[in-house]
């Protein structure tokens, strides 16, 4: 059974010890430990009606260590980088930092429910690292086929519409530097692996 | 005034009329665009999702190519998300010389090198309005936009987060929650600017792509807002938003079974209008939903839209708090 | 722990917050390194180049000058007098040899107890990196220093 | 002077020292290792502060015939004067004792027992080096004027003035209004028991006016405060009010006939109009009217008099000038108040953008009968009345990107609102707050009431108030976003009107103002307390207190409180005809002084005084403060302070250093 269904356990070692593992995770200063829960994230977050937790509720889950519940959350998934919750929040806490955090916490503990986002994000990331530049068509035909085959129905003509107009590639650009660029992205990789 | 120009994948194709009508409004704005060699993707929201180091090292990559234009140490991006990763990063590098120290040693396996602050990092909209200025512009109106009725959509990233003084990329743009300087531009072209609440509301972002009602819902809001104001166009100065609101417009009607037609358009086009330029070499015609019959009010005469008179208030009626005078 | 270096650092506080500020991390039980020992003046403002001088000359190998913030003083000014003189010092200790690092202004409050507390530790930690000071007149004879300060004193007044 | 017999006192403070800090040894340490520089004796006691630990000290002195004392206990700031009394009830001059703490630096601060004994070896032979060079002094004494000027005409001010005048003294009240009676008058009832405001200020405001001990000036400003506690003087600037107030009756014509209507920005907050010659409220005290001449036809264009012409004393004096008036006070008590959180500043909740958006100084015109609507709650339009109304709580207070603190009135104030917005249409009402807090006596209750009263409740911050609709019965609204956090869902909640609780802010001035009086302010911008528990009234410059919001967010009752309290203070000063204050000053020996004069322009209070005949400067012992500066910038070194001189500093740091252990010669001179 997950812990959800039990009484979360407060302030044993290991629940401090997750909130700080996702302040640690976040660069800058986050301000995580100054939440007040007053939910003026959760209020201003276009896709929060959506959400399984709100941001808020996401924040006392990790004050509370409650780890797999938040991981498996999709929460971070459905947050558009709007930065609303981030410039309104009366403790400056960097919240949307906060959520790319999470979802690479999610992805390096491999514990999310639904794999649309991050197989979105993981799709986007392949065309870069292997082109140096994003490709919409590729991008969203792989990423349709795989997730939402009949909405490749709905948005058919703006397919077609986006190719008429010649508002789609059908080959990505490759950079010149692609193997300089290579080098550069496994080299970090290596880096925060021994972080 | 010289800039090196990031343009970002978005306006290599599907945004191509932004860098159209950028490259083209550019010239008579003595704006003098440097492209970035060999300028990689910025990962958009997607790369810092999975790997920080890596995308700040992705994006590294750009302003250490953008140093190798010899003497220009201002960049301008046109893409919102492009301008906030490119900030970011070089923020979070000057604020933390560890990440400056570990993103150096990635960019070294590639032979280069970045230094924190030595690029300054703009919107196109900010170098637009504030280093080339509304004067300048308004000087150069031959074709004003009488009679247009403009919905000004800024989206999130050009205004949020502020990223104010950081590494020396100056003051704050302006307001986080109600800019005014493209409504202010576009006034100067001679639109009438829609009062527009929503203006810096989310388009959604790639939500399309993760669960579409809720991508389709955002998009909704901001055109019903639009269409709710009497707007005859929305004006953006981001390829996603234009992306979001122009291209998923009819899948969104579909999903909502409504039946809106607001024409999303970029500022550089409408400034290029303006100055009197040939709609095509601006790239209008690209947007999936029709401008023609929005952008017909202004290619003729049409008599100065008189305001309604301020009626005289009644005797109960309670006066409005005047707000502060412009600063 | 017997191993590393022990600086001795004198530390100048305003009667009506610095020191205040100390009590509070006391009151508060936040810790600090026993390294520094304080001199409660009655402001900033009173701090004599003589005694900052007179403390490297004793064996201090590090001073903290602090008062009120810019604008609190209770006095009204009189601690931008002391910011003035401080960056005069930092000058002329420096031409005497002294590491610049050795000299540390701070700004602290009534209520900013934790700050203080902080300061120090991170000052204590800066001043045991540049290890003990090696001044000719270190721990004794200090007597002799007691001229040089006239000069910046006329200096610093008229500034 | 005799060869110091010092007598050294190591405090357990039970364990609070003890317990890191091997008192007893660093007592023995003391006795021998400070034999040299005069410790006759060295002692450790539980309690030193205690009756027996203050005896110890006395029997010392009279038996040993100990002529200095040093202590090693707690901060001076605690019990400085409890062992200065001591040695004086023992025969010895009070300043010839030094506290020295060893608990707040030492047993406290730090977590190896070792290192805390020996650092307070080091700062109790620095003390036994300082107090070597102390000296017996007497404490200055200081007539007191019995008068004392209030600076401020709100609830505070009015307390403080009545509370003096009634006791039978002086009292110059200075209001920069044209009528007493600050924000509490501005307001239609008061929480949590809904007594009218009018009905308990009004009275009071009367009796300042016509109290034969109160003088005061309204429409006016304190221009400049020289002097020093007991005896300031004053320079108050009456603002031409264009009214002869001999010859005004206040019968209220003028402003009847006057054609000119202005928005009343200050006692409407900006919800009402008023005219051009105007008194903001018709119990205003005094009763005078002023001239606004800025809108003022006849001072714009030239022409209309219409107040002169209808005048039946011929009061109006287009003439006047303003006056400077000059007094000698005592004492000066603060109460200056405070401005509104100003919401556009939060262009999310729409405020000026969004006609149905209310402030909460707006609303409480909107509710009072007196007010611009004779207190019928409507919207924006002036006649329809709301149905649904939501208040916002915390608006630009506990919000790092605006004001930290919590502004301690809102959350009651809502209430108060909720319960009228019920009470007079009967419209649903939705709180959205943070915490409600509620501490004051009965305040809770009302709570409650508003409970019982079937106000909703919804925990969470409001994020955004917009009128773009999403669903048909949104549209026409103004839709307030927020998360309900108790159930952590994000909800739309479409009203009529919105109230936003906005908090208090420092005077816009307040700064400056603080400035004019000598005192300072906290970083949020509010007037700080001598202590802010034990002495939350005086100010760190004698003779200055505080007392209302100037000090900090308050309600009411605790601004009467403090208002009696900054009056208790002053009469308690005054009654003893005198005060004494600290020795603390900087005198200039006027052999060595060379007149160059750079210690005269150095000193704050401008307590050097420049003898043009002699050539030399001469310190007042009454205005200097003591802070020391000239002493430290005197190229001659002719200036030496008490209690702090360059001997006794330099002495401690010797004594710091432990350079003393070597020195066995040097006696004081």
């Amino acid at each position: 059974m997950t812990e959800t269904s039990v009484s979360p356990p407060v302030n044993t070692i290991s629940n401090t010890s997750f909130l700080e593992k996702v302040i640690a995770a976040t660069p800058g200063e986050s301000h995580l430990e100054l939440c007040i829960q007053c939910g003026t994230c959760g209020g201003s977050c276009p896709s929060g009606a959506d959400m399984d937790h709100t941001p808020r509720g996401l924040f006392a889950l990790i004050t509370a260590g409650m780890k797999d519940t938040v991981l498996k959350s999709n929460t971070p998934w459905f947050c558009v980088s709007c930065y609303y919750c981030t410039v309104r929040c009366p403790q400056e806490i960097h919240i949307t930092d906060i959520m790319y955090t999470l979802k690479r916490l999610a992805v390096q503990e491999k514990v999310y429910d639904d794999s649309t986002a991050p197989d979105f994000s993981k799709t986007f990331i392949n065309w870069v690292e292997n082109y140096g530049r994003a490709f919409e068509l590729g991008l969203m035909s792989m990423h349709m086929l795989k997730h939402n085959p009949f909405g490749v129905f709905k948005v058919a003509d703006m397919g077609v519409g986006m190719i008429t107009k010649g508002r789609m590639a059908f080959r990505p650009t490759r950079i010149k530097g692609i193997n300089g660029l290579k080098a550069i992205l496994n080299k970090a990789k290596e880096l925060e692996v021994a972080a | 005034m010289k800039y090196s120009y990031f343009p970002g994948c978005s306006l290599e194709k599907n945004a191509a009329a932004y860098d159209v009508s950028t490259r083209a409004v550019c010239k008579p704005l003595g704006i003098d665009l440097v492209e970035i060699e060999d300028w990689n993707c910025c990962g958009a929201t997607e790369y810092i999702s999975l790997n920080l180091l890596a995308s700040y090292s992705l994006i590294a990559r750009n302003l250490a190519q953008a140093n190798k234009n010899i003497g220009v140490d201002q960049v301008v991006a046109p893409c919102s998300a492009c301008y906030l990763n490119l900030r970011k990063t070089d923020k979070y590098m000057h604020e933390s010389p560890d990440l400056s120290k570990k993103v150096n040693t990635a960019l070294a396996a590639g032979g280069i090198s970045y230094q924190p602050g030595s690029v300054k990092i703009k919107h196109l909209l900010d170098v637009v309005v504030n280093d080339v200025g509304y004067d300048t512009i308004q000087a150069k109106v031959t074709r004003p936009l009488n009679g247009l009725r403009i919905a000004p959509y800024y989206g999130c990233m050009i205004v949020r987060p502020e990223f104010g003084a950081s590494a020396g990329n100056g003051k704050p743009l302006d307001n986080t929650e109600y800019p005014m300087i493209l409504d202010k531009l576009l006034q100067v072209l001679g639109a009438e600017v829609v009062d527009f609440p929503l203006k810096a509301h989310c388009c959604g972002g790639h939500m399309t792509q993760i669960s579409e009602s809720t991508g389709f819902e955002m998009i909704r809001q901001i055109v019903k807002g639009a269409s709710d104001y009497n707007a005859d166009l929305i004006v953006t100065l981001c390829p996603m938003c234009q992306l979001n609101l122009d291209a998923f417009q009819g899948g969104m009607n579909r999903h909502f079974k409504t039946s809106f037609q607001m024409p999303v358009l970029y500022f550089t086009q409408m400034i290029g209008l303006a100055f009197g330029m040939d709609a095509k070499a601006l790239g209008i015609g690209d947007e999936l939903v029709n401008a023609r019959s929005a952008l017909a009010k202004i290619g003729v005469e049409v008599p100065e839209p008189e305001t309604p008179k301020q009626k005289r208030p009644t005797k109960e009626e309670l006066p409005m708090p005047h707000m502060p005078k412009e600063g | 722990m017997t191993e590393q270096f022990e600086p001795v650092i004198i530390g100048f506080t305003c009667n009506w917050c610095s020191y205040r500020a100390a009590d509070m991390a006391g009151i508060s039980r936040i810790k600090y390194p026993p390294n520094i020992r304080l001199i409660r003046l009655m402001c900033s403002g009173r701090l004599d180049p003589t005694f900052i001088l007179k403390a490297y000359a004793g064996g201090a190998d590090g001073v903290l000058v602090s008062g009120c913030h810019p604008g609190d003083c209770h006095y009204v000014e009189q601690n931008y007098k002391a910011l003035r003189r401080f960056q005069l010092l930092k000058r002329v200790i420096t031409q005497m040899g002294i590491e610049p690092q050795r000299l540390k202004l701070l700004w602290a409050s009534a209520a900013e107890g934790a700050i203080f507390a902080a300061e120090v530790t991170k000052f204590v930690e800066e001043v045991r990196a540049l290890g003990p000071l090696s001044w000719p007149t270190s721990g004794n004879g200090y007597e002799k220093m007691f001229a040089t300060p006239e000069h910046m004193v006329i200096e610093e007044a008229t500034a | 002077m005799t060869e110091p017999k010092i007598g050294v006192y190591v405090c357990h403070c039970g364990s609070n020292i003890a317990g890191m800090v091997d008192v007893e040894g660093v007592a023995k340490w003391a006795a021998e290792n400070l034999k040299h520089r005069g410790v006759v004796i060295a002692r450790d006691y539980k309690f030193m502060c205690s009756s027996t630990g203050q005896e110890i000290i006395q029997k010392d002195i009279q038996e040993l015939g100990l002529n200095r004392v040093v202590v090693a206990a707690c901060s001076p700031h605690l019990h400085e004067q409890t062992f200065r009394t001591a040695c004086k009830n023992g025969g010895l001059n009070p300043y010839l004792c030094e506290l020295v703490s060893i608990r707040e630096q030492a047993s406290w601060v730090h977590t190896d027992k070792g290192e805390a004994t020996e650092k307070s070896k080091s700062i109790i032979s620095g003390g036994v080096e300082r107090v070597r060079w102390h000296e017996p002094l007497e404490p200055l004494r200081v007539p007191i004027h019995p008068a004392t000027l209030v600076v401020g005409g709100g609830i505070a001010g009015i307390q403080a003035a009545l509370e003096l005048a009634d006791a039978g003294y002086p009292v110059i009240m200075v209001e920069r209004e044209p009528s007493i009676g600050g924000h509490m008058a501005q307001f239609d009832k008061t929480f949590p028991t809904l007594d009218c405001s009018a009905c308990i200020l009004t009275p009071k405001m009367v009796q300042v006016g016509t109290h034969p001990n109160i003088k005061l000036f309204s429409w006016a400003e304190v221009t400049s405060v020289d002097g020093y506690v007991g005896n300031f003087q004053v320079t108050i600037r009456q603002k031409a009010r264009c009214v002869k107030t001999d010859l005004c009756t206040g019968c209220g014509i003028c402003q009847e006939k006057c054609p000119k209507k202005v928005i009343d920005d200050v006692f409407e907050a900006g919800l009402g109009y008023r005219k051009a010659i105007y008194t903001p409220f018709p119990q205003a005290v005094p009763k005078y009217p002023v001239m606004d001449r800025e809108n003022c036809t006849f001072f714009q264009k030239g022409t209309c008099k219409a107040c002169e012409k209808f005048c039946p004393t011929e009061a109006i004096d287009f003439e006047q000038q303003d006056e400077l008036f000059q007094f000698d006070v005592g004492q000066i008590i603060l109460a200056t108040g405070w401005d509104l959180f100003d919401p556009r500043r939060i262009p999310q909740f729409g405020y000026g953008r969004l006609a149905n958006v209310f402030t909460s100084l707006e609303f409480e015109r909107l509710s009072n009968a007196a007010g611009p609507t004779g207190g019928k709650i409507v919207m924006r339009d002036g006649v329809s009345v709301p149905k649904s109304v939501a208040i916002v709580h915390c608006v630009g207070s506990r919000d790092k990107n605006y004001n930290n603190y919590c502004s301690a009135i809102c959350c009651m104030q809502s209430l108060k609102f909720a319960h009228l917005v019920h009470e007079r249409t009967g419209a649903e009402v939705y709180n959205f707050y943070i915490d409600i807090r509620t501490p004051a006596k009965s305040y809770d209750e009302f709570y409650q009431r508003l409970l019982e009263e079937g106000t909703h409740f919804i925990r969470g911050r409001v994020a955004e108030i917009t009128d773009a609709a999403r669903k048909p019965d949104e549209e026409g609204k103004l839709i307030v976003q927020a998360e309900n956090t108790l159930i952590g869902k994000q909800m739309r909640m479409p009203v009529d009107m919105v109230i936003l609780s906005a908090g208090l802010e420092p005077r816009h001035d307040a700064k400056e103002v603080a400035r004019l009086f000598g005192i300072s302010c906290s970083a949020d911008g509010w007037y700080i307390e001598r202590h802010p528990k034990l002495d939350p009234i005086a100010t760190m410059t004698e003779g200055v207190y505080i007392s209302g919001v100037v000090q900090g967010p308050k309600d009411i009752p605790a601004s009467v409180v403090q208002g009696a309290a900054a009056a208790a203070r002053a009469l308690g000063k005054i009654q003893q005809k005198e005060i004494s204050m600290e020795p603390i000053r900087a005198s200039i020996n006027q052999d060595i002084c060379s007149g160059c004069r750079i210690c005269n322009n150095l000193c704050p209070f401008n307590a050097i005084l420049f003898h043009e005949d002699l050539m030399v400067s001469e310190v007042n012992p009454a205005l200097c403060q003591g802070c020391g500066t000239c002493v430290a910038a005197c190229p001659a070194g002719a200036i030496s302070g008490t209690v702090f001189s360059d001997q006794q500093v330099l002495a401690q740091l010797d004594g710091l250093l432990l350079t003393n252990l070597k020195r066995f010669e040097e006696v004081p001179a």
